[in-house]
């Protein structure tokens, strides 16, 4: 394997509550510095990819039946999620998962577990604040409260406490506003170039995740149907209509025109 | 005697019981706290303490004061397994459906105990000394002033553990979230184990203390009722709570037996029960559950 | 409970409503109102108060000051289901389905306050509460499910259903509901393009072939622009723009608090062309823009 | 011929199992004892019986289990709620004639429980007997009364409290404690400001009574603390240690130890069983003992084993002999045997050493 | 207009019986349930009828904590308060017993209310502790309130009758209270096929948004609450005719954890969970007497471990079902219709 993969995951299949098949031979990977993004319908099982790869599959009784994960060289297939993350690959999970009942502080401070046995200095929670000072106001409010793009800001927040090499995220521009999903992929774009921690990205808006992606995934009920550099991808014509909405070479078109009848997408057929 | 001198007197033992209760209460809080678990099983597991200090004390004969650590430490080792068998399976189930588990813990332990020791009601070794104590002209029964003791020193001890380290945060995170709690690098089975052990070992220490009081016997566990009462009135989730909790329940206790009578004292704590939950809903203490739409 | 007759679209004004959480200020004196048959969009930056409008609107949260009219009737102390009874109908920002019951369940359980069967009714299930549910069932197969499209999932547990699903049934359950007003808290979040041109769609038919009044909060500008009669942008509780959707987009203010540059090719060529430079830096030079 | 079968709801195990215990070694001992000398008529007893865990419900299926697999004209039940709760179906079958564990009060009325009787005093003539001796060791003496809140521990209370009044003796305070006390220092310091000569407990085995009288003795109180029948068994005691010396209680039975001249049963008893044999278990062979002269009088007259004929012939029983198991002769004119000694614990013994002679308080 | 699968009539998909196996089975239990009194001897019989008067209770628990989601662990407290009224009913004004019954079943419902007062506030857990200090309130009500229930010694019944037939057998009572729970199961199922079913399930799943989609917390609960302790007291006063002795202490608080238990083992939120659960629950430790009647002869002292082994077989089925099969009895039922599909009425 190439040094400079630092997430391989080669051929997995996963099952949920022993009955459901939704990954059937899945593989992607991660290089070593960069963010490469997962695109997919809903139910694709782009979030299944993700909690397959930091070992939360089993919380919600799934289980990863065939194929390997490497993480850093290593199968990882066997580590409890806590140590995982321990390692350096951190999960900001679909839909936020902040802890309500605690403060904004604490949501930090519980983020600091990451570090333990890592020898790393603590992150200062002040790095968190720069990047969001919204969340300095709030900080000692519990985090329940906070609106839906303030939750987001403090998942990814946490992410900044544990100093991983790796981040997996989940959708995180759900319910943001459009200015602060720019800022947030901005902040994303600058936590990857000035830490270098590589990303993989699970998004629904295209757009964006082509802004900061480098490599890009598309996956369709279990399987990657189309992958390559953004660039490549951003001018798949299939991509441009399903996922940019944009119609054939025209720009983009209007809600308002929208046909009561589809096309299949290629890779379907 | 003077009818004040009664009075405090009869405010004494109130405290002194209360902290008995408290002590209890603390075990249901502590798995509470970590876990979301009510676990209606500590009356029983405190039975178990009673008798599990019986069989190093009065069966292998051993002192006091290795006993009682080993029965805590049985206790707590009961806490470990339950938890590893029964409480992990159950892990993403409903809180209902948790609490059940207990109930049915509950049963199990005391079912165990009777096949083990007979159903005969006991009394523990004497451990604790005789002598009265008096608080100036006022008696307080010894056993009763040492629980108080042992129940402050402990609760403190938490206290201070909740406010000053790291883990109480970890606790907490994990109850309110597991996969979270996992996903920010918290050992989620690690806690769980941490607050079943420390649980279920407290509630084994309140056995001893209550036991040497009362006497032991499989229907002891009852105890645990009474101290899910203060746990509801000062907040699941609140060591200050069930501090608290167990202090006014322990005096109203005291009050209403003896100016209303013994049979008043189950009604009155738990009218006052329910007037505090119309009132307070989570208790005195208890953090409030967010609910958004 | 409405009286026959009552149907058709309303109109719905809010008037200096405010609301607040202990020393937070959610709303300040917010006033807009929506006509009737028209989709008026709700919108704004994280945590201005959008959600906390709705929940003001269909009665959840009781405002300190100012109120909510209903085709001119004051309903801001009325309580939730009384509202639901007059015809308030709403989809949720975190899907609140209810996931022990089966799709139909969930779409019948939004005609409740519309139906008339008491509790003896029930336990016979005899006469009138028979043909009750009977004709219930008839009207959602007919108007509803047809409609939407979810004959296939009819039966199926709502929790087995991906999420595009999933606020389809939302949708289903607040049509059930005899909708006059029919509240949309981001209907299309967490959408991929191809889903969000399906609900828009339905969005648009639900307004035009029942005409009911839609109120919508969404982030996605490409459809709330595209979609909407009239835009109304809270920011920090309060209103600072409205007006038709070009003339918002135009607004200086909303760009700023709000829009962004709002638009990914121009993100992308930023975050591409600079190798270094701080994300504060970044802001700074949007700022210059603005 | 067939045999003649005892059916038994029995407290093996739960609270009262130390009595179920008990009660069936005894009944099972002096079966033997009948089916050694040939039986009633020829015709063998046995006893068929099932483990209740002393709860009402269990002692109703456990009866009519019995009943459908057998015919029964003896039955032996648990506890006054059974007894109560199978009271009519036994009134309709009309077939038996029952007594059991229960010394309740209400049972001992023939009129409302025609088909039961008890082999001893009833609580209240059990106080009653307690009344006797205070009022002639101590006339006039203060008494506190410390009954659990349960149905067994205030069925006496109304009766004690007008029997003290008629013997001159002063109830000065009545102490009622939850079913599950524990920490019972609020009321001794309730009776410390009584400061009574007696105390008599109703309503419990063992809990709280050793803790109460521990912390009495530390406040240095006076007080006499009493009892009856079902926290009188010296075994329990026993394990008490030094705390327990000097109470006292009514007991209508010799205890094992007690080697009376007169009592061959007693002797009897020692021959069988080597080892100390409880309270409950004299219950439980006098029991045995009565259910046999009933079923024995009724076959002799030559009439059909039912209801009202064993009833009529426990009845008919004057001066009987119990071979000492009670120290003086007994009649059954209704529906206890109002007899009864005080005894006295000696923590050095480890024994209930006698304190009265057998007092009597029947009419 | 619907293509394929559609039913005939929606008259028919909505059914409580929907396959013929269904109905077919139904019907052969229906049968069973008539010839029983006349096969099975007294101790069966007396089984058969507590089996009725728990499945009625256990039914109306599961409409309160299957189905609305309020935890209760004051069934027992409710049966205790229709069992009273019963009992004072029958005692002091002779009416007749299916009267009593029923307004043994209102004012259990109506106690139910008050107790359910609570629930609009306090919820989950500190519910259902909430109806543990109800219950304890109830039963210090019963042994104080003397002239109505007769303190500790409580209420001693006359047999009830019917067209002057008093009903004193097991036999007489089955015919009574079988039809009664029939009736009551049929009820609760019939609730479940409408609004008033569907509103407890949407407070269940989640109540602050059922409250918005029209769905009045404060009628539903207090509803929920009515329904299922009538059903609890209708059950008490089966339980009063049948034991024919009401003290405080008949309705202990461990009875009110049985029927939790029962739904819990039997499937919560399944109608047929509440009667599975409760047959089980009654019937499991009274096999187990059975089985110590065979160790006996290998375990002289096999008799003496019944008790603390039924606590323990108690307890293990409450961790057992609820670790190894969750949705209970009622879904090994429905797993093993679908494992042999048909059979045997293959179509
Ligand atoms: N815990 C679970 N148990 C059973 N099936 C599940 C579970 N979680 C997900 N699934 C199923 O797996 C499939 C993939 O789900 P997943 O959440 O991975 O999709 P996704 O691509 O992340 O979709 P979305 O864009 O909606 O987040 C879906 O069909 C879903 O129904
Ligand atoms: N129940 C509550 N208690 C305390 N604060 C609340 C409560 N509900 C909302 N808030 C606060 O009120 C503000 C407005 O929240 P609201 O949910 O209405 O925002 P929003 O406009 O819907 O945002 P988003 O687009 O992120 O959903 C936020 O700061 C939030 O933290
Ligand atoms: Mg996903
Ligand atoms: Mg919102």
């Amino acid at each position: 394997m190439a040094a400079d993969i630092l997430l391989d995951i080669n051929n997995i299949e996963v099952v949920y509550n022993k009955t459901v098949q939704v990954l059937r031979g899945l593989s992607l990977s991660v290089g070593r510095g960069k963010i490469v993004t997962l695109l997919g319908s809903n139910g694709a099982g782009k979030s299944t990819t993700l909690k397959a790869v930091s070992n939360l599959l089993a919380l919600e009784n799934g289980a990863v039946t065939a194929g390997a994960i490497r993480f850093d060289g290593d199968d990882i297939s066997r580590l409890t999620p806590h140590a995982l993350v321990r390692r350096g690959l951190f999960h900001v999970m679909e839909g936020r998962r902040i802890f309500e009942d605690l403060t904004v502080e604490e949501n930090l401070t519980a983020a600091t577990f990451a570090l333990s046995g890592r020898g790393l200095k603590p992150t200062p929670f002040d790095l968190v604040y720069q990047y969001f000072p919204r969340l300095y106001e709030r900080r000692n409010g519990r985090a329940g409260y906070l609106s839906g793009g303030e939750q987001q800001m403090l998942a990814i927040g946490r992410a900044l406490i544990a100093q991983p090499s790796l981040i997996l995220l989940d959708e995180p521009s759900l319910g943001l506003s459009p200015v602060l999903v720019e800022e947030i992929f901005t902040i994303i774009a600058s936590i990857n170039r000035d830490l270098g921690v590589s990303m993989l990205l699970v998004e629904q808006n295209a757009a964006v995740a082509f802004a900061v992606a480098h490599y890009g995934y598309i996956m369709e009920t279990g399987k990657i149907v189309l992958d390559g550099p953004t660039e490549r991808l951003v001018k798949d014509d299939d991509v441009r209509e399903f996922y940019l909405g944009a119609s054939g070479s025209e720009g983009t078109k209007s809600y308002r025109d929208i046909k009561h009848y589809k096309r299949r997408k290629r890779w379907l057929s | 005697m003077s009818d004040l001198l009664f009075f405090i007197e009869v405010t004494l033992a109130g405290l002194g019981s209360g902290a008995l209760l408290s002590l209890t209460a603390l075990a249901f809080v502590l798995i509470y706290k970590a876990t979301r678990v009510i676990n209606l099983a500590v009356g029983e597991l405190l039975m178990l303490g009673g008798y599990l200090f019986f069989a190093f004390a009065a069966g292998l004969g051993l002192p006091a004061w290795a006993a009682i650590p080993l029965a805590i430490a049985g206790g707590g080792l009961v806490g470990a397994v339950v938890e590893r068998g029964l409480i992990r399976p159950m892990l993403g189930e409903s809180p209902i459906a948790v609490f059940m588990v207990t109930i049915g813990l509950g049963s199990i332990l005391v079912g165990l105990v009777e096949l083990v020791w007979g159903t005969d009601p006991r009394a523990l070794p004497a451990f604790m000394g005789n002598a009265p104590i008096f608080i100036g002209e006022a008696y307080v029964s010894r056993k009763i002033a040492i629980a108080f003791a042992v129940a402050a020193v402990v609760i403190a001890v938490f206290l201070a553990l909740f406010r000053f380290w790291r883990g109480g945060v970890a606790l907490r995170a994990t109850a309110t979230d597991q996969a979270a709690a996992y996903s920010c690098g918290i050992n989620v089975p690690g806690v769980f184990s941490l607050a079943w052990v420390i649980g279920c070992g407290t509630a084994a220490g309140a056995g001893v203390l209550l036991g040497s009081i009362g006497g032991i016997s499989p229907s002891m566990g009852v105890f645990g009722l009474s101290a899910l009462v203060v746990v509801i009135v000062g907040g699941l989730d609140s060591v200050a709570g069930a501090l608290v909790g167990g202090l006014v329940i322990g005096l109203i206790e005291a009050w209403a037996g003896t100016y209303l009578g013994g049979e008043y004292k189950l009604v009155t704590t738990f009218g006052l029960l329910l007037v505090a939950l119309m009132i307070r809903p989570y208790g005195l203490f208890g953090t409030t559950e967010i609910e958004r739409l | 409970m409405t009286a026959p007759g009552e149907t058709g679209a309303a109109r719905l004004e809010v008037e200096g409503l405010s609301l607040s959480f202990g020393g937070l200020k959610a709303l300040r004196g917010v006033s807009f109102s929506a006509e009737p048959g028209s989709i008026t969009a709700l919108i704004g930056p994280n945590g201005a108060g959008k959600t906390s409008m709705f929940n003001c609107i269909s009665g959840f949260y009781k405002p300190q000051q100012g109120s909510v009219r209903f085709d001119g009737r004051d309903v801001t102390r009325m309580h939730p289901p009384e509202r639901a009874g007059l015809g308030f109908a709403r989809t949720f920002q975190n899907i609140a389905l209810f996931r022990g019951m089966t799709v139909l369940d969930n779409i019948k359980l939004g005609r409740h306050a519309h139906m008339k069967t008491g509790l003896l009714q029930a336990l016979a299930y005899w006469g009138s509460a028979q043909r009750e549910e009977m004709e219930l069932r008839a009207e959602i197969e007919r108007r509803i499910i047809d409609f939407l499209e979810i004959d296939h999932i009819r039966n199926m547990p709502v929790a087995s259903l991906s999420y595009g699903l999933q606020k389809r049934v939302e949708l289903a359950r607040a049509l059930a509901m005899r909708p006059r007003i029919l509240l949309l808290d981001e209907p299309v979040a967490g959408m991929n393009r191809e889903e969000t041109e399906d609900m828009a769609r339905f969005i648009l038919d639900v307004k035009e072939e029942w005409g009911t009044t839609i109120l919508m909060v969404e982030h996605d500008m490409g459809m709330v622009m595209d979609i909407s009669d009239h835009v109304v942008v809270l920011n920090f509780g309060e209103v600072i723009a409205s007006g038709l959707p070009h003339e918002v987009q135009a607004d200086p203010h909303v760009t700023e608090a709000y829009l962004g540059s709002g638009d990914p090719a121009a993100l992308m060529a930023r975050l591409k062309g600079e190798a270094g430079g701080k994300a504060s830096a970044e802001r700074e030079t949007r700022e210059d823009v603005a | 011929a067939d045999d003649i079968v005892i059916g038994g709801s029995i407290p093996l195990t739960g609270v009262f199992a130390f009595a179920g215990v008990g009660i069936e070694a005894g009944m099972q001992d002096y079966i033997k004892i009948v089916n050694e000398a040939g039986g009633i008529q020829g015709r063998k007893l046995r006893l068929a019986y099932e483990d209740t865990g002393y709860k009402v419900d269990a002692s109703v299926a456990v009866f009519n289990k019995l009943t459908s697999q057998d015919e029964i004209h003896l039955y032996y039940g648990d506890s006054t709620g059974f007894a109560k709760t199978i009271n009519g179906e036994i009134d309709r079958r009309g077939s038996m004639i029952m007594a059991g564990a229960s010394f309740a009060t209400e049972l001992n009325d023939p009129k409302t429980f025609p088909h039961q009787f008890m082999a001893g005093p009833d609580y209240s003539e059990m106080t009653g007997i307690l009344l006797e001796y205070i009022a002639k060791e101590k006339p006039g003496a203060r008494i506190v009364l410390v009954n659990s809140d349960t149905e067994f521990g205030r069925d006496p209370i109304a009766a004690t409290k007008a029997r003290a009044s008629e013997l001159g003796l002063e109830v000065v305070e009545e102490i009622i404690t939850p079913p599950t006390a524990v920490d019972v220092s609020t009321e001794v310091l309730k009776l410390r400001r009584a400061r009574p000569d007696y105390t008599i407990f109703h309503g419990y085995v063992l809990a709280p009574l050793p803790e109460f009288m521990s912390q009495a003795k530390q406040l240095g109180l006076e007080t006499k603390f009493m009892g009856t029948f079902w926290s009188m068994d010296s075994s329990i005691w026993a394990k008490v240690g030094e705390a327990a010396d000097g109470f006292m209680g009514v007991m209508p039975y010799r205890y094992y130890y007690d080697e009376a001249d007169n009592a061959p049963m007693m002797d009897r008893i020692r021959e069988m069983r080597p080892e100390y044999q409880s309270t409950p278990y004299m219950q439980g062979f006098l029991t045995a003992m009565l259910f046999t002269e009933a079923a024995k009088r009724t076959l002799e007259a030559g009439k059909e084993l039912n209801g009202a004929n064993l009833k009529a012939a426990l009845n008919s029983i004057e001066n009987f002999d119990t071979g000492g198991i009670i120290g003086v002769p007994i009649s059954i004119p209704g529906n206890s045997i109002p007899v009864g000694r005080i005894y006295r614990y000696d923590a050095s013994a480890q024994q209930m050493k006698p304190a009265s002679d057998w007092i009597s308080v029947q009419e | 207009m619907q293509i394929g699968t559609a039913k005939h009539s929606y008259q028919a998909d909505e059914a409580l019986l929907t396959t013929r196996p269904q109905r077919v089975w139904m019907a052969l239990f229906a049968l069973s349930l008539c010839i029983a009194p006349f096969v099975l001897d007294n101790y069966w019989l007396y089984l058969a009828c507590l089996v009725a008067i728990n499945v009625a209770s256990a039914t109306g628990l599961n409409i309160l904590t299957g189905y609305t989601g309020l935890v209760s662990l004051g069934q027992a407290a409710f049966m205790a308060v229709g069992a009273y009224t019963v009992g004072w009913m029958q005692l002091n004004l002779g009416t007749p017993f299916l009267l009593n019954l029923v307004v043994g079943g209102l004012v259990a419902a109506a106690v139910g209310i008050l107790v359910g007062i609570p629930s609009l506030r306090v919820k989950g857990l500190y519910l259902a502790i909430a109806t543990i200090a109800a219950s304890f309130i109830l039963h210090f009500i019963f042994v104080n309130w003397q002239s109505v229930t007769n303190g500790n010694s409580g209420l001693t019944l006359t047999p009830a009758s019917f067209f002057g037939t008093p009903l004193t057998e097991y036999q007489q009572l089955y015919f009574v209270f079988v039809p009664i729970t029939a009736l009551m199961v049929l009820g609760a199922a019939n609730l479940f096929r409408t609004r008033v079913g569907r509103a407890f399930i949407a407070i269940r799943d989640r109540d602050i948004s059922a409250e918005v989609l029209g769905i009045s917390l404060l009628r539903y609960k207090l509803t929920s609450f009515a329904i299922s302790s009538f059903y609890a007291g209708v059950s008490g006063g089966m339980w009063a005719y049948f034991f024919r002795v009401v003290t405080p202490e008949s309705f202990p608080f461990v009875y009110s954890i049985f029927f939790l238990a029962a739904i819990i083992v039997g499937g919560m939120g399944t109608i047929l969970g509440g009667i599975l659960g409760a047959v089980f629950m009654t019937l499991v430790p009274e096999l187990l007497r059975f089985g110590i009647d065979w160790l006996t002869p290998v375990l002289p002292n096999a008799a003496a471990m019944l008790s603390p082994v039924r606590t323990v077989v108690f307890g293990l089925l409450i961790v057992g079902f609820l670790i190894f099969e969750p949705k209970g009895l009622a879904e090994i039922v429905q797993r093993s219709r679908r494992y042999f599909h048909l059979w045997p009425f293959k179509k």
